[in-house]
């Protein structure tokens, strides 16, 4: 009998060994708990979580795919072409080591998209870190975590088409990389994770194992502290190089009719592809480690099954077909290995050095579902003094500018990323999401990343209602409708019953959401445990929509007009920079009326329809002052002038960010019918002041020192400035 | 008849199906050549060295690509007189290669850049450049495309007119901030000495269409194919 | 004034992919003896410290701070005084 | 068996970006000794050559071939027996 610290030391319970041993009617030998202990893991086994995310709704008419395989799978109405999309979290190794722990991120996404018979072709990412402007390590790990991104993708060939950057210092100890990948496969060539089939060979290919990595899903799910950095034997390494190889490698195979089922191996490596495929199928596999291709002399079967080595995937072929197989990954010059075959029974069966290594029934290895402890709690509401908010709001965002990296030019960030490869872009970073066009087809699809951290703070339930609401809101800019979401939720420890209950009421509000939208949950991935001591991060559900663009795709056009805002002028300061730079608060009580946003949802999709529009743009994080500097940012030589007191003299409404209020450049002809139309939606728009023919910010009368602002907002990046032009 | 363009694919090439759909689009009719091939087909008029990270730039960029079998055949060919453009990873395998002269070295401010610039023609009597009006507006995507070669070199290639490109500002003199990598002379692409051999950091098969947002590559591949063309008629090569 | 080379390499038990894609090359360019290629990085620093003992330690220190990644890389220092 | 260590620097006239930027973070850091820093590539080669001399033939050849581009980069190279 294991003591309960040798237990422990495997990340699992004692009564979760207990049950091990009562399923298997023994003792696991150091192997077989191994792998229980990783496929047992928050990472693999969403034990927490379950629960809860069988309540999110999953079909839809357009969903070819939903959650429990490695992406989700949206039907893209051209009858030929379909998306597979996935969000996944990288974010205790990124801590660990910044460049590697991004790039492998990376890494295992596009893999996740690709195993499903996909060609990716966009990735985004979203980064949230604590400020870099006053401490060494948030600028260091900000830094490297980009570099890290920007070389995977890069080499890859697969262009970063958007994501979100956040400072604050909740993240500095515990900053969050998640990683997006969308790509295209045709409807009748889906690929899936099986193992069916007895006989059929079980197919080990791409770069060798090695010891790096091990136990990686388990530290994923553990705690960051002060050894964090210590934590050495978790760092993988990429080589995007491989990965490309095995890429291309894998789509010249799926031409072929070679292919039962395929599945990377991501966490927990040959452990969770081997058992994830053959569970699915109802099979068992029979493997022999001596037969894997290794880097390193004299590994264990412990050390073999539980590797996280990158660029590896694990095929089901049809018998026969070995051969034809192997060609094909040896033209790019990648390791090919017979490694088992599939069996009728449904059990794990691993040999090692002639002997078994690890032997049990697969039925054993179904995780536990837990029912977490939940503790309600009301509503997070910070109060100011109400002088506090008399100050000039001008003055105000000259100050907010110049000293918050919240405001700042994202480019410093896209612009290292490779966002044209593959001639498809035809929107890309910088606008509210991105539009891919598909050659060969009318379709085009719209993705966008978003978060509002500091909502779903003071009230989880409202804040992912925001979160929904301002992603659907950016797709309509681009004139998309949403086909289907996944998410990243990263929250603090679930055995924490105040986190639970931030996770149920996130669960809660997009489920509300997305059946309000009509919009299925496809797939996603929770993060928990991020942690450092005893804080938790902000609860911080990362959202991904893949939308179809509605009728002909066209790029923005920054030109002289009249800008109008649409929607109700919002006081409410909720959850902004504003507060969170002059008040370091979150904010105070707000509530989402997705009404009023579908509303508006509708009427943009109109002015883009009818032509009514140049372009149009939400208004987000800064609020209207700061969605309008970015306007003018991109059209060098251009200007603003804005005539509107109502909307412009009070702090509250010039710096809300609360969803529901988007900027319309309406075309000089059209204002009239725009308009009307407008009125009979019901939805109230007015005209703030136009895009004028000289370099100036004007508000009221009042000339705001446009290069000035211009230098703070290129502040990170000031080499870029000459090139941003449109 | 659409002459034929090959485009060489090594394993780590990212940009050969953008060159594939953007040679589509100007004219030519495209195929593709493994890395391993030692030999081009007679018909082929244009050889492409498509951007990307050939063997994952590990070592120095360009540096195992040219070694590779198929970069003997394009050797010969191009002493031959074929046309050679590189882009990118190719323009760092044609200077590794000894093709053309120089070499690539990390971007002055160290970081990967991705966005538009601008481009000045020195030379527009050559096959790649005779269709070129005024400055062109491109795309880059790099983190080496700081040109480097000897002050002496300079000289002798300024002297044969071997300068193909200049980065400058949008109205096509040189700008403050212009020159995105930090490359001597604010050089964006070169010729070899016969000019039949055009190496360049920015990517015209990434600007063949307005609805991407330049179509200035296209200047490019119009004087490729006039030049074929006039070639064909007067029965050279 | 003395010149410390810096030599930074990768742990054995890190993967190496750049050391393997030129060890094949290597190798396909007829190198036979070849057996094995691991990767790193060479610094050259000059220093104007006192001594070549405090040279050793500056560099050494440089190393911790800024010039190897001690997750997944080891480094030696060798100095002398510069010629 | 021998082990080959190869470095290759940039010429002394070629700009080192990547130099430079190291050299400037490590003054910011309080490293007032240093004066210039000059980055390069470390190589080990685990060689099965008949002997020393044969293994630093293999070894410069490797570099001449493949190991360094001579239009901007030198290199050197030593040899000793693998332990
Ligand atoms: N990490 C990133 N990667 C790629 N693109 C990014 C990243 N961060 C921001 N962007 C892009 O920059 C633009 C502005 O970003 P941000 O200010 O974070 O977004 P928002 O408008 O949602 O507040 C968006 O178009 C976004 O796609
Ligand atoms: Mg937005």
């Amino acid at each position: 009998m294991r003591t309960c610290q040798e237990v422990e030391l495997m990340n699992l319970k004692m009564d979760e060994y207990n049950e091990i041993v009562r399923r298997l009617g023994r003792e696991p030998n150091d192997v077989e708990l191994g792998v229980f202990s990783v496929m047992w893991s928050e990472h693999c086994s969403y034990k927490s979580s379950k629960a809860l995310l069988k309540t999110l709704p999953v079909t839809g008419p357009a969903v070819l795919q939903g959650p429990g395989e490695n992406a989700g799978i949206v039907d893209l109405g051209d009858g030929q072409n379909a998306l597979a999309f996935k969000i996944e979290s990288h974010n205790h190794p990124s801590y660990v080591e910044p460049y590697q722990g991004a790039a492998t991120g990376v890494g295992g996404i596009l893999r996740d998209v690709f195993t499903m018979g996909a060609r990716p072709v966009a990735i985004l990412d979203s980064l949230h870190f604590g400020s870099p402007d006053h401490n060494q390590k948030n600028a260091y790990l900000f830094e490297r975590v980009v570099a890290g991104i920007s070389w995977y993708g890069n080499c890859m060939g697969v262009p970063t088409v958007g994501g979100e950057t956040k400072f604050d210092d909740i993240y500095s100890r515990n900053p969050l990389v998640n990683a997006f990948t969308a790509g295209l496969v045709k409807k009748d060539r889906i690929r899936r994770g099986l193992a069916s089939g007895a006989g059929n060979p079980v197919i080990y290919v791409g770069s060798k194992t090695g010891r790096d990595g091990i136990h990686g899903a388990t530290f994923a799910s553990d705690r960051l502290d002060e050894n964090s950095d210590n934590d050495r034997p978790a760092v993988q390494v990429g080589d995007p190089f491989s990965e490309k190889l095995l890429l291309e490698a894998c789509l010249e195979l799926f031409e072929t009719d070679y292919v039962i089922g395929i599945q990377d191996m991501g966490a927990a490596g040959l452990t969770s592809s081997s058992t994830e495929m053959a569970s699915r199928s109802g099979t068992g596999i029979r493997m022999n480690l001596d037969l894997v291709p290794q880097r390193e002399e004299n590994m264990s079967a412990y050390e073999i099954m539980l590797s996280e080595s990158q660029e590896r995937m694990l095929l089901v072929a049809r018998k026969g077909t070995e051969d034809a197989v192997r060609v094909i990954f040896e033209k790019w010059d990648l390791n090919f290995a017979v490694i088992g075959e599939v069996i009728a029974d449904e059990e794990l069966i691993v040999m090692h050095h002639g002997q078994v290594a690890a032997r049990f029934p697969l039925t054993a290895l179904e995780p536990p579902v837990y029912q977490r402890p939940v503790t309600p709690r009301p509503a997070r509401i910070f109060s100011l003094p109400p002088e506090s908010l008399k100050s000039d709001p001008l003055v105000q965002f000259s100050e907010m500018i110049a000293l918050s990296p919240c405001l700042r030019y994202a480019g410093q960030v896209f612009h290292k990323y490779d966002f044209q490869v593959g001639t498809d872009t035809v929107i890309g970073p910088g606008a509210d999401a991105a539009v891919l066009r598909i050659k060969g087809s009318s379709s085009a699809v719209a993705l966008n990343l978003e978060s509002q951290a500091r909502l779903c703070y003071i009230n989880p339930f409202e804040g992912i209602r925001a979160v929904i609401a301002e992603a659907v809101i950016n797709q309509a800019c681009v004139n998309a409708y949403p086909l289907g979401l996944t998410n990243c939720l990263n929250f603090g420890s679930p055995e924490k019953p105040e986190v639970m209950w931030e996770f149920s009421e996130v669960i809660r509000g997009m489920r509300e959401s997305c059946l309000f939208f009509d919009i299925p949950v496809t797939g996603g991935n929770v993060s928990f445990y991020n942690d450092f001591g005893d804080s938790s991060i902000h609860p911080t559900p990362v959202i991904g929509l893949a939308g179809l663009v509605q009728g002909s795709i066209r790029q923005a056009e920054i030109v002289p007009a009249s800008i109008f805002l649409a929607g109700e002028l919002c006081e409410n300061l909720a959850g902004s920079v504003y507060l969170r730079h002059f008040h370091q608060t979150p904010g105070g009580d707000f509530s989402i009326d997705l009404e009023a946003v579908k509303r508006l949802q509708a009427l943009v999709l109109d002015c883009h329809k009818n032509g009514f529009i140049h372009a149009a743009h939400d208004i987000s994080d800064g609020g209207i002052i700061y969605s309008l500097l970015e306007w003018i940012a991109l059209c060098n030589g251009l200007g603003i002038e804005i005539n509107d007191q109502q909307a412009f003299s009070s702090t509250g409404v010039v710096f809300s960010e609360l969803p529901g209020r988007v900027l319309l450049l309406v075309k000089n002809e059209a204002t009239a019918r725009f308009i009307s139309s407008a009125k009979d939606q019901g939805l109230p728009v007015r005209r703030i002041g136009s895009i004028v023919k000289n370099p100036v910010f004007k508000i009221n009368g009042i000339d705001l020192d446009l290069e000035n602002l211009l230098g703070h907002y290129f502040k990170a990046s000031p080499e870029l400035r000459c090139f941003t032009v449109k | 008849m659409k002459p034929r363009a090959a485009i060489l694919l090594f394993p780590g090439s990212n940009c050969e199906r953008d060159a594939f759909y953007g040679l589509e689009q100007t004219g030519f009719d495209p195929c593709f050549l493994w890395h391993k091939e030692s030999r081009l087909d007679p018909e082929i008029r244009l050889v492409i060295v498509p951007g990307g990270f050939s063997f994952g730039d590990y070592l120095r960029c360009g540096s195992i690509a040219s070694h590779s079998p198929v970069m003997s055949a394009v050797r010969k060919f191009a002493d031959n007189g074929g046309l050679v453009l590189g882009i990118c990873n190719g323009f760092q395998i044609l200077t590794e290669s000894g093709l053309l002269p120089g070499a690539l070295l990390i971007n002055r401010t160290l970081n990967f850049r991705c966005h538009d610039v601008f481009l000045r023609c020195d030379n527009t009597s050559t096959p790649f450049t005779s269709a070129i009006g005024g400055p062109l507006k491109m795309p880059i995507a790099h983190y080496e495309g700081n040109y480097q070669v000897s002050g002496e070199e300079l000289a002798d290639m300024e002297r044969n007119s071997q300068i193909a490109f200049r980065y400058c500002g949008p109205d096509g003199v040189y700008a403050e901030g212009c020159n995105p990598n930090g490359s001597t002379a604010d050089i964006a692409g070169i010729f070899n000495k016969q000019k039949n051999v055009l190496g360049m950091m920015p990517h015209p098969e990434r600007a063949v269409e307005n609805l991407l947002g330049s179509t200035a590559g296209r200047e490019i591949f119009a004087s490729l194919l006039s030049s074929l063309e006039q070639s064909a008629a007067g029965g050279m090569n | 004034m003395y010149l410390a080379e810096v030599f930074v390499y990768l742990r054995p038990s890190i993967q190496d992919p750049q050391g393997v894609v030129i060890e094949n090359t290597l190798k396909k360019l007829g190198f036979s003896s070849l057996d094995r290629v691991r990767t790193g990085k060479y610094f050259q620093l000059s220093l104007s410290s006192a001594s070549e003992d405090e040279a050793r330690r500056d560099a050494e220190k440089m190393c911790r701070d800024l010039l190897s990644n001690t997750v997944i890389e080891d480094f030696r220092v060798s100095v002398r005084p510069a010629s």
